[in-house]
């Protein structure tokens, strides 16, 4: 079966299954135990134009069929990024996707245009949950205008492919999906973390260093699905869906409610080498569910391909 | 090179309440150096790191000993002889061995003390003189392996918290006493951080501290920045060390702790 | 221990595990299984003034760690409530909380007014989740001068103890916690659902009846800890945490994040004795981590509570 | 009365492959009505609804045929005697018997066949005439209790969608013959909704047919209305019926299929 992607301007995914940024690191971290050809893609950690310290630990905890992270996009750096990591990823025949955030509109240009220098970059995924600076830290994912800004300096930034990364925190995801698709975006991806808080009963404190922390995992599926079935009808740029994906049978979900590829985030810790299990499911599983390509479940729950039977009673 | 393995318990004991050494049956984890450590799948979203307490590189075996202290470590020291593992390995940096002419000496706590032991078996009888090992415990029925210490023909000297066996109090004072009679001697330490804390400021000025950390973790193997401790990095720039692969083994002039 | 919890207005709960809206039904329907005197408070079904159908079926769909519902607020009016159901809880010596609904300002205070004529109601419960179908059909809790707007008509309409119950859905329920506060809220609660969706591969739809649903259970947890912890540092007034507990030590997390009492609702559905086993373990449990009282345990993690160490590393 | 109950498992047998039938010790349960049902604690967040296949009030035990579909059913199903389910009881509304002069016929599709035979079971001797059991499955290795049913002295007619084993096609045909023979007989139908909207269908304008429903449920006990589909309330007007409460067993007139 054919498992290939064609994505806007050019990218291709040689099948729907992305490392999904900060669950993979800046690339050859997984090397003894993925076979990292194998993947349609991995998107590396956030980087920014200095590099970040982060928060301090602890910075993950576990809660029922989710994990909590405060790692606080710690990173060395796009100079460091481009000397010691990017070398690696493009000789490995996998899409390289690089996560960028920033914490003013300039910054997250600046990103882009050192990103669009570099040769072996395949996509930018514009990380639009980082606090803006110059907003009294207000998420540039949470407020449109601002997250059509953003886009539109990285676009000037770069002719790469360019997918910008949703918060789930706003009441209607989609809503910033419209304005950064009017902004120049070719793709949107979904879902980033949602904040969450986790209790130290010992210590009497949040468990986090860092407070409160981003909640990834099986927990969030349901949310995510949501969002990529939501934005899906509101937008005609390509989804990337992720959010609690464990399972071949999860990826057919998010095809179904309109992503065109999905992420896998959090199940990697637990399993480094699910990724590729994953993709050797796939065929298998979409036969299963009457697909017989990736394209054909893409979108397979959506309102406008059941023919207005949506609303009816079952 | 680490690995994903499904390896076999091959024996099961509890040489202490609430403590479980199950023994591994695996040529790839029989190579680890002591200090180094494993990542185990349970029942949660994260494996669970664990040190080796023995480390049989002829007869291809290694031991975890645990203790209970949540649900990951419950369901683990549960598990029987024949069960398959699923076991990612090893990990991180060991200890260095001591210098051949310097003395050294072992502080562990807790779940801290099981490395210490693979490190002595490791290397006790090819040094300079016979390591003290200094224990500490809350009481003495969290004692780990004090007779297997003596065994090899270590000084063991015991600490306890409520004084129930050995003196009363923390490491502290023997390892001060221990220093002062060894100006050049080398430590090793593992256990609860204030203790490693106390160490590292018992020892300043010292080379050859080596330090192992605990800290949670994600990935388990450098990836996800979770298990991060503030120290210097290879530039000499303060920032965040990673303790599973920048750790767990430190030296002491790398750890920054307040 | 002195379990008892009190509120303002007079609003006293014998103990701080009160059943949740929507997870209790009206009243009577958990008679045979739990003794429900032994409660701290019931929180009904949302009523709304005239009858509401809600969605078609399916309405519940099982993820990891939580639960979709998509019930759609279906009640049989204020009046049937007064009638048949309020009768009973009157006479079972928990706090009778009425979950209260409407699609306008006007309905909202249409029911509260109802509500305050009627004996044996000790606090109304006041649900800003529901469309305002005068605005389009934006969430009043999404929007904070909505959701003050309605809570002052309430606040109008009866004199009764009133608890406005957040959504999880907006980026800062915070901000709409302070407006409720202003417009004479006594207490909050919170929180609601977190939109989600699952899909239904084999019949290739969303797999509820009303399309998305509410997530709930311990999926939830830590964003609703979040919103507690984070609301806990913006009003005065005293808030009932509620999302994913299921043990009492979970109780005790929703406390020192800065709850004074707390709602119990999915797990009732597989263990309909759960919430007096809390309440049986609840004395030791507190003390278990140091605590001789419940109110000793209100806000035990929250900043203010640890002098200035909040940020410090570990 | 409903109870919250711990019940043994004490007999366990697989009458067909997929299927489980699980034999309970209870009192309580064995007060059941044909058409009730237990909402049983698995391993997910809801209980998991299953009627009873056999009632034995004088022994004290009832049974749960399962198909295996899921996680639930595949956890129940591995259950051994001896093993203590969660258990909660009986629910719903069941079948009322025969009146004892009509005429009677079951009409049962895959899951919906096991509390067709715990009606049997219950009236089967006291009435005008023997049954006729209609079943339905789409392949012969579905059917259940056709054996058990014969034993009891039915008339059992087959259909299947392949045509393995008795007629192909539904259980259409077969039921249009018998009702046309018995023009006052009644019908007791349980299995697919598409199933119960033929027999309502084909039956309309008769009394004393009752169709058992499925629904997802949360609660079991008439609190969430998660359990509702579309029918006629006491008052007449259209709205929705709890499966778990007003049903499982509704007459047909009170429900509305489109
Ligand atoms: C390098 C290293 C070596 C270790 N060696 C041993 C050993 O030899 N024997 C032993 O008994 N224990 C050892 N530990 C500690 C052990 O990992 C924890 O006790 C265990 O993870 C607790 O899991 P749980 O599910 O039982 O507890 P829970 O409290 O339920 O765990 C919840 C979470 O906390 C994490 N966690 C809890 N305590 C620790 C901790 N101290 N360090 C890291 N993560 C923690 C878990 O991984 C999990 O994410 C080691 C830890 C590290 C980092
Ligand atoms: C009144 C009633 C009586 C039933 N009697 C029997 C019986 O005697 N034998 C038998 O094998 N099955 C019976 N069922 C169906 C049985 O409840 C489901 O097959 C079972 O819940 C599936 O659970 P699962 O975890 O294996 O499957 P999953 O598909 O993993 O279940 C996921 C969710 O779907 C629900 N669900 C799935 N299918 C159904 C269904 N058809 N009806 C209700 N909920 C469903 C589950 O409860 C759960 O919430 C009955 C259902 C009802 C409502
Ligand atoms: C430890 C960790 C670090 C993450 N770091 C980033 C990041 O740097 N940039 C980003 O856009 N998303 C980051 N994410 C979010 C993931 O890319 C993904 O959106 C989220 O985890 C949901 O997918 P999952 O449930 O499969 O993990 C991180 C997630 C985790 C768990
Ligand atoms: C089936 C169901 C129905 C609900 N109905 C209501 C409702 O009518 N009004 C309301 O304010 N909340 C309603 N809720 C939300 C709960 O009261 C509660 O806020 C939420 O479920 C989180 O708590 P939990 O995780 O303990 O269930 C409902 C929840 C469920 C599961
Ligand atoms: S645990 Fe992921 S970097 Fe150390
Ligand atoms: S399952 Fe809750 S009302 Fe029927």
């Amino acid at each position: 079966m054919k498992l290939s992607v064609n994505l806007p301007r050019g990218l291709v995914l040689k099948n729907p299954i992305v490392a999904a940024s900060g669950t993979f690191g800046f690339g050859p971290e997984y090397k003894d135990l993925v076979n990292i050809g194998d993947l349609g893609g991995v998107s590396v950690k956030g980087v920014s134009p200095e590099p970040w310290p982060g928060n301090p630990p602890p910075r993950v905890w576990e809660t029922t069929g989710g994990l909590l992270n405060s790692i606080g996009l710690q990173n060395h750096g796009v100079e460091a990024f481009c000397a010691h990591d990017l070398p690696f990823l493009r000789d490995t025949g996998t899409a390289v996707i690089v996560n960028i955030i920033g914490h003013t509109v300039e910054e997250y240009q600046r990103v882009a245009e050192r990103l669009a220098k570099e040769p072996g970059v395949s996509a930018l995924e514009v990380n639009i949950s980082c606090p803006n600076i110059k907003q009294g830290g207000m998420s540039f994912g949470h407020d449109p205008d601002q997250a059509y800004l953003v886009t539109q300096a990285v676009r000037k930034g770069s002719d790469l492919p360019m997918m910008v990364k949703l918060s789930p925190n706003v009441p209607s995801p989609a809503v910033i999906a419209e304005a950064v698709q009017s902004a120049g975006a070719d793709m949107i991806s979904a879902i980033n973390t949602l904040v969450g808080l986790a209790i130290d009963k010992e210590r009497r404190r949040p468990a986090l260093g860092g407070t409160t922390g981003g909640l990834s995992g099986p927990a969030i599926k349901p949310i995510a699905l949501r969002v990529v079935y939501e934005v899906a009808q509101r937008v005609k740029i390509p989804i990337i869906g992720m959010g609690g994906i464990t399972t071949a049978s999860d990826v057919v979900e998010f095809l179904m409610a309109g992503a065109h590829a999905v992420m896998v985030g959090t199940v990697t810790f637990q399993y480094p080498r699910r990724m590729q299990e994953i993709v050797a499911q796939l065929p298998d599983e979409l036969l299963r569910w009457g697909f017989s390509s990736v394209q054909e479940a893409v979108g397979a729950a959506l309102p406008s391909k059941r023919g207005g039977l949506f609303d009816a009673l079952t | 090179m680490i690995h994903l393995l499904r390896v076999p318990i091959i024996r099961r004991e509890e040489p202490a309440p609430g403590h479980v050494e199950l023994w591994l049956q695996s040529p790839e984890l029989a190579t680890s150096t002591p200090g180094q450590f494993a990542d185990v799948v349970t029942e949660g979203m994260l494996r669970r790191p664990i040190s080796f307490s023995r480390i049989d590189r002829a007869n291809h075996q290694v031991a975890m000993l645990l203790q209970v202290v949540g649900d990951g470590t419950r369901w683990l020291a549960a598990q029987r002889p024949g069960t398959m593992l699923d076991v990612m390995g090893p990990l991180g940096n060991g200890f260095l061995p001591p210098a051949p002419a310097r003395d050294w000496c072992l502080v562990g706590g807790g779940v801290g003390i099981p490395p210490l032991y693979a490190a002595v078996q490791a290397w006790g009888t090819h040094t300079a003189s016979r390591p003290t090992v200094i224990l500490g415990a809350r009481d003495q029925q969290l004692l780990l392996l004090v007779d297997e210490f003596q065994a090899l023909g270590c000084v063991v000297e015991i600490t306890t918290d409520n004084g129930t066996r050995g003196r009363r109090g923390t490491v502290e004072a023997p390892l001060c006493d221990w220093l002062d009679s060894h100006p050049d001697g080398q430590v090793y330490a593992c256990g609860p951080t204030p203790m490693l804390a106390s160490v590292a400021r018992l020892t300043q000025g010292r080379t050859g501290i080596f330090l192992a950390l605990e800290q949670r973790m994600g990935c388990g193997i450098g990836a996800c920045l979770a298990c991060v401790i503030p120290g210097y990095g290879v530039s000499g720039q303060a920032g965040y060390l990673r303790v599973c692969t920048d750790g767990p083994v430190f030296r002491s002039e790398e750890l920054i702790f307040e």
